[in-house]
């Protein structure tokens, strides 16, 4: 019974939360509902992926209506997986959530706050789960809405311009999507994903598929700012509480992504989007730009929060690189650098709202002399840094490992060379943050800024609520570094899935 | 405008009107055009009239902020709800065939309650939404 | 194909672009909010407009009637549309924040603003 | 025990060692006691490899499968052997003479020291046995990054500066060349595994086994072949027993270890001398050896002078290696062996003098010699044995080296050779002449300046007989490495 | 004819400084697309267009400007060239995407042939709900509908988490939201 309905649990779940956690009023109850209901998410997630492995695609009804006519929830391996690293993250965070968002935010704005995490849970797992091209959008407004708010919570003013700055930049994403449905809409007279991979074959040469797959594109890029389009991004994740920081930065983009590879490669098909589009050529120069430029200016900034936000920008560039590969091995290393990425930089997010918690700021000067004052959560972000650069042993060298190999494959020199320069950038700044904290003597007298939030000014380790989450994702971007086959081998199915099952 | 003899008069007639309109739309809409959604819209339009006349205190008096609150939950919970009672059934989520005998009435039926929640939240949304701005007005 | 057929698309593009040209290019909040509104409703017209079935009629199914207009564009935008309100909701609470924190709702004055900070 | 647990031992012995460290940080004693005990232990276990790859045995081990078809494995083989032996045998002889360097100098953050000195080691020991290209980057990597700490250890603004340069280069060389180098031939071969012989034979040819070689050589920066060895002298800013750490026994030596094992089992030196690209490889560590040494000479800094030594002499093993011949790879193999033990030698009597006279000028030195007469003989005998003078372990290195140059048909490289023993004589002499007949500069008189603590005298005297008996029993070595030959 | 109204209502709201005339403006543009949804048959829309265009949202922008100002400060003279290129550029996009549209009206467009006739054909006698938007809407694509639902409901909690608590009277950056109580 349950198992048969897996699908729509999996987002209704988060979102009978939602409403529940505003009518709970106390925080730590609307907390505890949170932490229960994304857990839930997370088990239907690795139910429902290992069902997908093991008996292909699951195809739901919602309402019971066939498709076309009613919407379709449709799980495959590529879904699967994101929707798995989208709840897994969430559980993740939410445990964090706790002690970061009593000290960042007032008391009767709690209860608030976990109704919008959950419905920015539930829109990112809608978006991901849903096989109907309309109820994407719907589920995407959720998630973008609810991100809006969050961002804007942020103690620094700059966060409500940031949030603004993103909404504007994220309706007009949002509407983009929305013509672009309509014109395939228009063209073919259904919305249903599968349906329309069925019926644009026969009119690729349709000036109106080729306007809706414009705009499907720009949309999308704007969402997961794509290198031209990420000017909204840094700001919004430098100035956002930790918490939404470090759960956006590991779904929200990742989701975007997904988004895009669904539509190139199931909706138009690899035929289209490649041979006749010819999008590669369009894709593997942004992500080369996206790369060296976000990782050069990163290197410049003195707000770590925001130079982590930039190198996001540039590791989004590596997984567009995997798209625009085309190949197996290319797309492979984009999935697997999804997930790797997504835990590396939630971990290192986490981290550093350990350190706001204890510090209240995380310009690079007031690190100094961390290392001794918050050796755990100064070693985690040590080794998220290094699994940033790509060294061995971190799930980073994976992810760039497989996609010099797809670069390598096609004879690409160049590219190669950009991925391994990418990471002699990262070197720069992580190190940066490295030697501030482990080399340079404490401020003597009042460590850390005068509003450090620990007694007496004293900084003390974070407290075990908030290290063993940033600990959880940090272990797991080691472990993923080492023991490859579940991510390598599920990425490397999805690849081949989106390959074959899309044209 | 707390001396507009007129305009509360009027206000004070019209105010059952604009309601009884915004149920009419309510439950009319599976025949004519209207909705929950619309109604929601009405209700709440109407009410904010009503705040706009006679103040926001005495509008805060009929409609206090957790009750809102509560109303806007709901509504969505409402609609969720019938997802859940559509899976207990046996049917799909957000099935109303399994509501009744004949799937048609189920059908009905549910398409009468999700409305129903469609409405509450919307005016209740809209309510709030007003109160927040005026609210952050006048301090 | 003939050019009268577009006509209507043409127009609600027009509004769409004029829409999105306020966005971009003014730097007033308030007004940023009210070109995504245009931009938006414009794109509402466009669907509509291609529910449009020659000598049809409203889709509530009456006697008398066989030709009925394409009723799943009209379920689209009433969706969209209240997004959009959803939306536009947001954005306004945003900008009265924003003045609060920063005394204007212009871009480039906050910009200076954060600069000196 | 059975060769496998030995291997797998042999990693985790150090790393536990670093753990029982960090515990016992509270008691020096204890602290120094543990290292010392894994020291000793990690020794033994190394040993009992010994009699079976003697005997021609290869045994392996394998971890885990870290990407599809390339496991961290490991196999031991002779050089890996001998390698894991020196590095095993002096982090025992350092330890002791860390205790005393470190005590007497009152070093901070001591229980960080031996901790990374430890992962260092347990990295060292992952090269040593890699069984392929892929596993010996892992730990190469691991080594960097556990010896960057060490560089810096002091933390002033010059260590950082070091540190910065040693980390700048070795990363970026590694990560820039050495990677995509060895993603190329895992696209060219298909494998990545040491096997006699090289994968690339019949894959790679001409041009493509230049460019190939040029990756490798320069993005194994470790080797410091020239230009890229300025993070070797910007790493004297560490204390003595980093330097004798970096110096002889484990990163530069790795450096020269994975130089060795690229051009033996990644290339195979018939494809090597075939292709005929080994030859600007030749030239340049032969332009290396030389230039290196004329630095050394201008060099007052005694640690930088010893540094720059290093260098040149590190470029006799790429030379062995260019050289593509079976007494060339001897040869080198051979060299990396006595020169950690002299060099390690003359880094001991280095940290000696600046802990019990505080001089680091060689032009300071005057007179010092008859105040530590016990130093400065060691640090003769380790510069004898440098320059390859018999009766002193050094002679054989370049012995086979000459031979193996001449199997090769390159008479300039025997006359490289001579000359730069000349120019070691040269950089090297001066400093025990001084010491003993130089006359004693007056300012503190040579009067309260005694020997340096016990520990590093017995440190020194092991090491210092090392280098004599290397001379006579050269021939245990030469039949471990007897097979890289064919 | 509507529709060229509508262009009217849109250059002015480019043009116009006032920001009260540009949000005024706004709400009748509202209502004039309304007003075209009801000459294309889409009555619902129209209805919802009006009360939220018209309404609500026109409500909503007039509580902003009376929080803010209704001054718009003049931009810099020339028009900016970039935006201008973006939008032309989408908008030829747009154009070229209109051309191979099936024409106004033509009842044998591909929409009209696929997945709508059977909500014409059966809405009824599966829902017994005459008005097939509404059948659609809450029954067919219920799921949509409780998605915009839950979008409304996030809106809601937005404005309540944004200005819900009485403003301070500094808001300086870096100590923004804290202290106060809540409504």
């Amino acid at each position: 019974m349950i198992a048969a309905h897996l699908p729509a649990l999996q987002i209704v779940v988060p979102l009978v939360s939602a409403p529940l956690c505003l009518l709970l009023r106390r925080g730590d109850l609307a907390w505890a509902l949170a932490l229960a209901a994304s857990w839930a998410a997370l088990g239907c997630a690795a139910l429902l992926l290992q069902q997908v492995l093991s008996t292909g695609p699951i195809s739901y009804q919602l309402g019971g209506w066939a498709p076309p006519w009613g919407i379709e929830y449709r799980i495959d391996v590529v879904n699967g997986f994101v929707l798995l690293i989208v709840a897994a993250i969430g559980a993740v965070v939410l445990p964090y959530a706790r002690v970061s968002i009593a000290h960042e935010l007032p008391e009767d704005q709690h209860a608030a706050f976990y109704t919008a995490l959950m419905l920015c849970l539930t829109g990112l797992l809608g978006v991901t789960i849903t096989g109907d091209a309309f109820n994407l959008f719907v589920f995407l407004e959720i998630s973008s809405l609810s991100s809006y708010v969050l961002i804007a919570l942020g103690r620094d003013r700059r966060a409500l311009t940031a949030a603004f700055q993103y909404l504007v930049m994220g309706t007009i994403g949002a509407t983009f999507i929305v013509i672009g449905v309509g014109l395939l809409y228009m063209a073919t007279g259904t919305l249903n994903m599968l349906d329309l991979a069925e019926r644009l074959p026969p009119m690729a040469e349709s000036r109106t598929v080729l306007a809706a797959f414009a705009f499907l594109t720009v949309g999308a890029g704007l969402k997961l700012a794509l290198f031209p389009l990420h000017f909204w991004l840094p700001n919004a994740y430098a100035y956002a509480p930790s918490v939404v920081t470090a759960f956006l930065a590991a779904t929200a983009t990742k989701v975007s992504i997904y988004i895009l590879l669904r539509f190139f490669f199931t909706v138009f098909g690899t035929a289209y989007s490649l041979e006749l589009v010819t999008l590669e050529n369009l894709l593997i120069p942004l992500g080369v730009a996206a790369i060296l430029v976000c990782s050069t200016v990163a290197i410049f900034q003195t707000n770590v929060k925001r130079m982590l936000a930039y190198s996001s920008v540039a590791q989004v560039g590596y997984m567009v690189l995997g798209i625009g590969f085309a190949s197996t091995t290319g797309l492979t290393a984009g999935l697997v650098h999804l997930f790797n990425h997504a835990m590396t930089k939630g971990g290192l997010f986490l981290a550093l709202g350990c350190m706001v918690l204890r510090l209240g700021s995380v310009q690079l000067d007031s690190l100094a002399g961390l290392g001794r004052r918050m050796p755990l959560t100064m070693f985690a972000f040590v080794v998220g840094g290094l699994s940033l650069i790509g060294v061995p042993l971190t799930a980073g060298f994976i992810s760039k490992w497989v996609l010099v190999q797809a670069a390598l494959e096609q004879g690409n020199w160049f590219v190669a060379g950009v991925v391994l320069v990418g990471s002699l950038l990262a070197i720069v700044y992580v190190w940066r943050v490295i030697e501030a904290a482990y080399f340079r003597p404490a401020p003597g007298g009042d460590p850390a800024a005068p509003n450090a939030a620990a007694p007496g000014g004293e900084i003390v380790e974070a407290p075990l609520s908030m290290l063993i989450p940033t600990w959880i994702l940090i272990g797991a971007s080691i472990y993923f570094g080492i023991h490859t086959s579940l991510t390598l081998g599920v990425a490397e199915r999805a690849a081949r899935f989106l390959l074959g099952g899309g044209a | 405008m707390q001396r507009h003899l007129v305009l509360r008069v009027t206000t004070k007639l019209l105010m059952p009107f604009i309601l009884l309109f915004a149920l009419y739309v309510q439950f009319h809409g599976d025949f004519g055009p209207g909705g929950g959604f619309q109604a929601g819209m009405i209700f709440g339009a109407g009410f904010i009239l009503y705040a706009l006349v006679y103040g926001i205190d005495s509008a805060k008096r009929v409609a206090p902020a957790g009750a809102l609150r509560v109303l806007i939950s709901a509504g969505l919970l409402l609609y969720i709800g019938v997802g859940y009672a559509g899976l207990a059934l046996g049917g799909n989520f957000l099935d109303y065939g399994v509501f009744s005998a004949q799937a048609p009435k189920g059908q009905h039926l549910g398409i009468f309650l999700v409305e129903l929640g469609v409405g509450v939240t919307v005016a209740a949304t809209m309510v709030t939404v007003f109160f927040n701005f005026a609210g952050r007005g006048r301090d | 194909m003939d050019a009268l057929g577009l006509y209507n698309y043409w127009i609600a593009i027009v509004l769409m672009m004029t829409g999105f040209y306020v966005v971009v290019s003014r730097g007033n909040l308030v007004k940023k909010i009210v070109g995504l509104n245009i931009f938006q409703t414009s794109v509402f017209i466009l669907y509509i407009s291609m529910s449009k079935v020659s000598g049809g009629t409203a889709p509530i199914l009456a006697e008398g009637f066989e030709t009925y207009s394409n009723p799943l564009p009209h379920v689209l935008i009433l969706t969209a549309i209240v997004v959009g309100v959803a939306t536009t909701a947001l954005g306004c609470a945003l900008v009265v924040r924003i003045n609060e924190a920063y005394g204007t709702v212009e871009e480039d004055e906050i910009q200076s603003q954060d600069q000196e900070a | 025990m059975s060769p496998e647990t030995a291997i797998l031992l042999s990693l985790g012995l150090p790393l536990a060692g670093a753990l029982l460290i960090a515990l016992a940080g509270r008691q020096p004693n204890l602290r120094e006691g543990v290292t010392l005990g894994t020291a000793g232990l990690l020794f033994l276990t190394v040993i009992t490899l010994v009699p079976g790859v003697m005997d021609g045995a290869r045994p392996e081990a394998t971890l885990i499968e870290m990407l599809p078809g390339l496991p961290l494995r490991f196999e031991v083989e002779p050089l890996g052997m001998l390698f894991a032996l020196l590095a095993s045998g002096l982090w025992i002889v350092n330890s002791i003479y860390s205790i005393g360097y470190m005590r007497a100098n009152q070093e901070t953050h001591q229980t960080r020291f031996y901790i990374c000195f430890a992962i260092a080691l347990a990295s060292t020991m992952g090269i040593a046995f890699a069984g392929n290209m892929l596993t010996l980057f892992v730990f190469y990597e691991a080594l960097t990054l556990s010896t960057y700490p060490l560089v810096t250890h002091r933390g002033d603004a010059a260590a950082k500066r070091g540190g910065r340069t040693y980390l700048g280069i070795l990363l970026c060389t590694s990560i820039g060349l050495q990677l995509l180098a060895i993603l190329w031939t895992w696209q060219l071969a298909g494998t990545l595994d040491f096997t006699v012989g090289g994968i690339l034979a019949g894959k790679a040819s001409g041009p493509v086994v230049g460019i190939l070689l040029l990756l490798y050589m320069y993005g194994i920066g470790k080797a410091a072949l020239m230009p890229f060895h300025r993070w070797l002298p910007a790493a004297m800013v560490a204390p003595t027993p980093v330097s004798a750490l970096l110096h002889a026994v484990a990163v530069v030596k790795a450096g020269v270890f994975t130089v060795m094992k690229v051009v033996v089992y990644i290339f195979g030196i018939d494809l090597l001398a075939a292709s005929g690209q080994n030859l600007w490889l030749i030239y340049l560590a032969a332009a290396s050896i030389l230039i290196a040494s004329l630095v050394a000479l201008t060099q007052d800094d005694l640690k930088a002078r010893l540094a720059y030594s290093t260098v040149s002499q590190l470029g006799y093993v790429v030379l062995g290696a260019a050289l593509a011949t079976s007494w060339g790879v001897i040869g080198g193999s051979m060299h990396i062996v006595m020169h950690a033990m002299g060099k390690i030698t003359l880094f001991f009597c280095a940290g000696a003098i600046y802990t019990a006279a505080h001089k680091t000028e060689v032009s300071e030195l005057s007179g010092l010699g008859r105040a530590m007469p016990f130093t400065f003989g060691a640090f003769l005998i380790g510069a004898l044995s440098i320059i390859g003078l018999p009766p002193f372990g050094g002679l054989w290195g370049k012995w086979y080296l000459a031979l193996g140059a001449l199997e090769a048909g390159q008479i300039a490289i025997v006359a490289v050779l001579m000359i730069s023993s000349l120019l070691n004589i040269a950089y090297l002499m001066p400093i025990p002449i001084k010491g003993f007949f130089g006359k004693g500069s007056g300012n503190p008189g040579p009067v309260e300046i005694k020997e340096a603590p016990l520990p590093c005298l017995i440190a020194i005297g092991i090491t210092a007989f090392g280098c004599l008996a290397l001379f006579f029993f050269p021939d245990s070595i030469y039949r471990l490495l007897y097979p890289l030959g064919l | 004819m509507l529709l060229s109204f509508l262009a009217v209502m849109a250059i002015g709201m480019l043009r116009l400084r006032n920001l009260f005339a540009v949000v005024m403006l706004s709400g009748i543009f509202s209502l004039l697309s309304a007003g075209l949804f009801v000459a294309l048959d889409a009555v619902d829309v129209a209805f919802t267009e009006a009360a939220v265009g018209g309404g609500i949202a026109t409500v909503l922008m007039l509580g902003t400007l009376a929080l803010t100002t209704d001054r718009e400060k003049p931009p810099e003279g020339r028009l900016q060239i970039i935006p201008l290129l973006i939008v032309v550029a989408t908008g030829a996009l747009l154009i070229f995407g209109t051309l191979d549209m099936p024409s106004y009206g033509d009842p044998t467009a591909p929409i009209h042939q696929h997945v709508a006739p059977r909500y014409l054909a059966d809405a009824e006698r599966e829902t017994s709900v005459p008005n097939v938007v509404t059948a659609v809407l809450a029954s067919y694509r219920g799921f949509d509908t409780m998605g915009e639902l839950a979008v409304i409901f996030t809106a809601g909690i937005g404005v309540l988490l944004l200005l819900g608590r009485p403003r301070k009277r500094r808001e300086r950056h870096g100590g923004g939201q804290s202290g106060g109580q809540g409504e």
